[in-house]
């Protein structure tokens, strides 16, 4: 598969933003600086970047928990993204939602969730609306392995494939759920075998290569939008860091994780891939690195500098028509 | 505005409502187990059954599969589903059968629909709503005569309305449906067959908004759903013996229209609220707590709570019928407050 | 497999029980002498049969709102069945529960349910128990085709196939989900194939054919039993009524329903398979037809004369120690 | 009966509680998600984390991977897989990691745990508990700090309790425990780390009995939970000004222990009930409407409410700290009841 410059150029942009964004998380979490609960995505963003680059604003994507990736990749604003972080009124969701609840309707983006597996019926409920109105949108849910035990899971692959929705089912293996190892309590190798309980189409891709999760989401995004009937695309990957900001990572060997980190790190293999085939040069990348750093720079500044929400905005958004 | 009417059942009224919103909004869908029924498909001519008690009779045959969408025995997905049709788009009616079955979808209500618009800085709607059998009576036993409306008001980011008759059933729920955040639309099962003049063609009921049933002046009966039947004919009761009491019907149980409560209060000085629902958390013990805080100055009398006891739905029917309250129950509760 | 001349009398006698207890109900219900909803499991009997015939009182069975088969062929008392149903002092369950809730722990029949799906992880727990307390017991879940496309289906059988619980899933596949065609809102052929996605050991049974069931029943019990893990049964049945007692039986034809009635009958397939192979004779089993008769006749006689409930009972049995 | 005590945190309180329980009686079993953490399995030695705040730490050690199971994520399955345990035999302790994931397994509490023995006439007992984190104050935001034990309360079948400190959780747990009947175990997130004098051993603090936290004669500060704490820093600050609270802890929301409210109102005879769940069908409500019916005679004042707005949980500091109720709020209400 040959892919144009400007492509390959985006998808580094989107996997270097997700990042160095995160990078920027943990380290004012650490700092103190930002309160809640943030599970980062870092070592996985192959996944959300060979996905979305495929997905225009008018295709849907509901998000999990571990969100960040997602949004970035779909095209989320940076900025409103860390002031919503930093819980300013001008973040994305005037401070009111957080980590676990970052959305942006206009990018199709039905936001993160905090309730694991939640995503996978308002993904399929947005298929339902592409194929109603015809808009030729497809909607893609983005949730892992632990999310795959989750009756929302086994109940919604079956509804989009009676009703044949335009809806691609991501699963991002990533070898845990929280600080359990997938294959404890998933009794199959591969969750894209469950498709079959669906007579649903599945995929199996490597999560930590932007051009294997490329070329298989491709595939999977067509048959969608083509009205061919949903996908189960598992993509296997692997989350650098802990659940959460602050996981003491004791369940885990640090070789194990070491061992990807080093030899896997998707960004690591998208450059050196793209050099050796002389797609592009040192230099775009660099170019590319340096545009990032400032702009989280940039959104870093501006949300520290971003006043809170007032007061009386707890008690607004509850309704439309405020009742 | 004078309308043509003409007497029907509340099962008919809702029926004509959905027939109304489909008509007059292409983006309004139904989906629920049955509601077509049969599982019709496109071009199959099955005389459908319309859901458990037909009550979606005719919408598949007039709007087709596509707007009218059985399910599979799934409700996460469904009402899961419904949420997220509704988020990008679509303003879907949802059926869970019984609202007993709350209890395998609880999370698409509780944590999406009623949050989402909150969570997302008011850059969100999720205009969805959830038609729902509630109530005892017809020996269903535990798991399927619950009153679980209380749930639901409880949440915030949610609606519920109930209504107590064919008239109030169609204007609330052409307003639920038309309404852009989610709707709880409760449908008692003992009023469906409950008949009254309708007006013909389309019309909405407020939400939020109580009615007053009847006119009194010496004690509040309010009540919801089944029982402001009840309360009506506790009240003619009372007129035999001299006691005029005002009946209030909330209609709206979230919001609560607590400036009719305390209106009636301040009417009559002294109130009984009717709920065929659990003692514990309900919508009796707002009303309750609404009266001795805003309507403290009003009380003559202690509020007295009608309720279920707090306990599971008995299936006998010697003993739903004790379960239920009952006319003779409203008019001991009356007397204790020294009234009549 | 040659079974005992006093197995299949047993075997005879039981799905006899359920069908002449079930015709009776039918016509009480129609009578207007009994309230409630029944459904009833007509046509269907010689999966309960099968499959019970091998369970001992330490053998635990969670049943669904089809559920006074399953309760005849664990071998619940008749006379307190239809007390039950009459809404009587002297029901198993005091009257309280009805139909949908009928329950003899002392059989190791865990309850009806009227929650489509609720009995599937009632049973995986009771398998939990078994395989903790060492009983040597099993634990049976029956459910309907429509049960599992629910979510308990899919977070039980997941969670039995991971602790290797000694359970057995069986799936009556009766065609239908109310008025709705399995076919239409189940996009695989068997639900059987479900039990890959938990690597389950799964088989399919002709459930109008008892020596069918209870040679692939005692097999999956037997497995369970061991040690050896989880099994799914899918039995194809047919229910011969209609989803309930009143039900138009609008959505199916009577071409349909008359082909299984004549032709597949359970228990007249019985019969005439015992008597072909001159394994039971003519006066063997109407003998049994008598006896059955008797029972059910004198079963409604003493619910007819029972006492109903006293109305204190409304408020009893809410807690152990009445809070 | 004087015990040796030390000072631990009520998350220690709980874990050995948990140990207690455990030791004593070899049907108790713990399951959830990651109670022991890491997947362990027979023989492998991992340094478990003991859930997600470390509050099962050990345990798994102590008692082996058979009895402490770590579970998929599948809350329906291991609520209902739990149910079915104490139906048959066992005494299982369930943890649903946040209460707010109730919306995926409500249905083997509400129409399994709370009916089975009803249903059944009295013949069955489901000795379940189920512990769960509750409330708000770490930014959790919407789907991760709800109270909602007020949907639990509600419920008939369950009894719902919630200790205020590391003294309390530990006896309410192994009274829990070692009950019958299903009981949800709320772990309000801000006592976690309180940290009091706690007995060692073995003891029970019985289910349904409040406690006077402090005794008063001007107003009667009610509270539960994390509430409580507020209601004495509130007392001591009302004391400044020469008015003397009472304050109840109510430590069970179900059954409610509607005597000791009473005596207290009795007592005081004006009440402020703070808790910091949402306002629509509440543990405040049940109060407020207790008080204007048993305790009408004994009202000199409106019963006050401080709770939450009928909102969601929002994640900003500034927001959660304005939703949550406060000291300045409890005062502002007793000053509305004329009260210094
Ligand atoms: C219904 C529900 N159960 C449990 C949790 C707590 N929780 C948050 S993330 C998580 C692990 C999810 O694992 P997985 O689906 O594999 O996603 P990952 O974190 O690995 O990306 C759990 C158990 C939750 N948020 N929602
Ligand atoms: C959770 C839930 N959803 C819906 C219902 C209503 N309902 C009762 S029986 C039934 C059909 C069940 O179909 P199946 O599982 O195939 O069992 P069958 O009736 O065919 O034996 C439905 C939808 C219910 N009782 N519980
Ligand atoms: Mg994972
Ligand atoms: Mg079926």
């Amino acid at each position: 598969m040959q892919l144009e410059r400007t492509t390959l150029l985006d998808a580094y942009r989107r996997m270097r933003r997700i990042r160095v964004f995160e990078e920027k998380l943990n380290e004012l979490v650490t700092a103190g600086k930002l309160g809640g609960f943030l599970h980062l995505y870092v070592g996985e963003e192959a996944v959300a970047v060979g996905v979305c680059l495929q997905l225009g604003d008018g295709d849907f994507v509901a998000s999990t928990h571990r969100g960040h990736g997602h949004c970035i990749a779909k095209g989320v604003d940076l900025g409103g993204m860390m002031a919503e972080l930093y819980g300013r009124a001008t973040g994305l969701c005037k401070g009111k939602g957080g980590s676990m609840h970052i959305a942006d309707m206009h990018k199709g983006m039905l936001g993160a969730n905090g309730i694991v597996g939640a995503g996978i019926p308002l993904a399929t409920g947005a298929a339902l609306t592409a194929k109603l109105k015809k808009t030729g949108g497809v909607s893609v849910a983005f949730f892992g392995d632990g999310a795959s035990n989750q009756g929302q899971f086994h109940e919604s692959l079956n509804l989009a494939a009676i009703w044949q929705l335009p809806a691609l089912y991501v699963v991002e293996n990533n070898g845990f759920g929280e600080f359990t190892p997938t294959d404890f309590v998933v009794p199959v190798k591969d969750i894209a075998t469950r498709a079959a309980s669906y007579a649903m189409r599945s995929e199996i891709a490597d999560g930590m290569d932007f051009f294997d999760v490329f070329e298989k989401a491709g595939k999977a995004i067509e048959h969608a939008r083509s009205g061919s009937g949903p996908v189960l695309l598992e993509c296997k990957t692997y989350r650098f860091k802990g659940h959460y900001v602050g996981d003491s990572l004791r369940y885990r060997s640090k070789e194990e994780a070491e061992r990807w980190i080093q030899t896997r790190d998707p960004i690591a293999r998208f450059e050196s891939r793209v050099r050796e085939a002389r797609l592009l040069e040192a230099d775009d990348l660099r170019r590319v690195d340096r545009e990032v750093d400032e702009e989280i720079a940039a959104a870093v500044a501006a949300a520290e500098a971003a006043p809170f929400p007032d007061v009386s905005e707890v008690t607004t958004d509850v309704y439309v028509g405020e009742a | 505005m004078a309308r043509a009417e003409r007497r029907i059942s509340t099962g008919q009224a809702i029926n004509e409502a959905l027939h109304i919103a489909m008509q007059s909004d292409p983006d309004v869908i139904l989906l629920g187990e049955d509601v077509a029924g049969g599982g019709r498909r496109e071009g199959e001519d099955v005389d459908e059954m319309g859901g458990v008690l037909g009550t979606t009779r005719g919408l598949v045959k007039a709007f087709g599969p596509e707007r009218v969408r059985d399910t599979p025995i799934s409700e996460i997905a469904l009402v899961g589903a419904a949420v997220g049709a509704a988020l990008t788009g679509l303003r879907p009616v949802a059926e869970l059968m019984f609202i007993d079955f709350i209890g395998v979808c609880l999370d698409p209500l509780l944590n999406q629909a009623a949050k989402l618009r909150y969570m997302f800085g008011g850059k969100a709607r999720v205009p969805l709503t959830v038609r729902t059998l509630t109530g005892a009576g017809m020996q269903a036993a535990a798991q399927h005569s619950q009153s679980l409306y209380w749930m639901t008001a409880g949440i915030p980011g949610l609606k519920t309305v109930i209504p107590s008759g064919p008239r109030d059933a169609k204007g609330l729920l052409l307003a639920a449906i038309r309404d852009d955040d989610p709707v709880i639309f409760c449908e008692p099962k003992g009023i469906l067959n409950l008949v009254e003049d309708v007006p013909e063609g389309d019309y909405e009921v407020p939400i939020g908004k109580a009615s007053v049933a009847r006119e009194g002046t010496d004690v509040s009966l309010v009540g919801m759903g089944a029982t402001v039947r009840l309360a009506l004919a506790a009240a003619d009761a009372l007129a035999k013996q001299g006691v005029s009491a005002e009946v209030l019907d909330l209609r709206s149980l979230a919001p609560l229209d607590e400036e009719a409560i305390l209106a009636t209060l301040a009417k009559t000085g002294s109130l009984v609220v009717i709920d065929e629902s659990t003692p514990r958390c309900g919508i009796a013990s707002d009303v309750a707590a609404l009266c001795v805080d805003r309507g403290f100055d009003s009380l003559n009398a202690p509020v007295k709570r009608v309720t279920a006891p707090h306990a599971p739905v008995p299936f006998s029917k010697r003993l739903e019928d004790a379960y239920l309250p009952s006319v003779p129950r409203v008019l001991e509760a009356v007397r204790e407050l020294g009234i009549g």
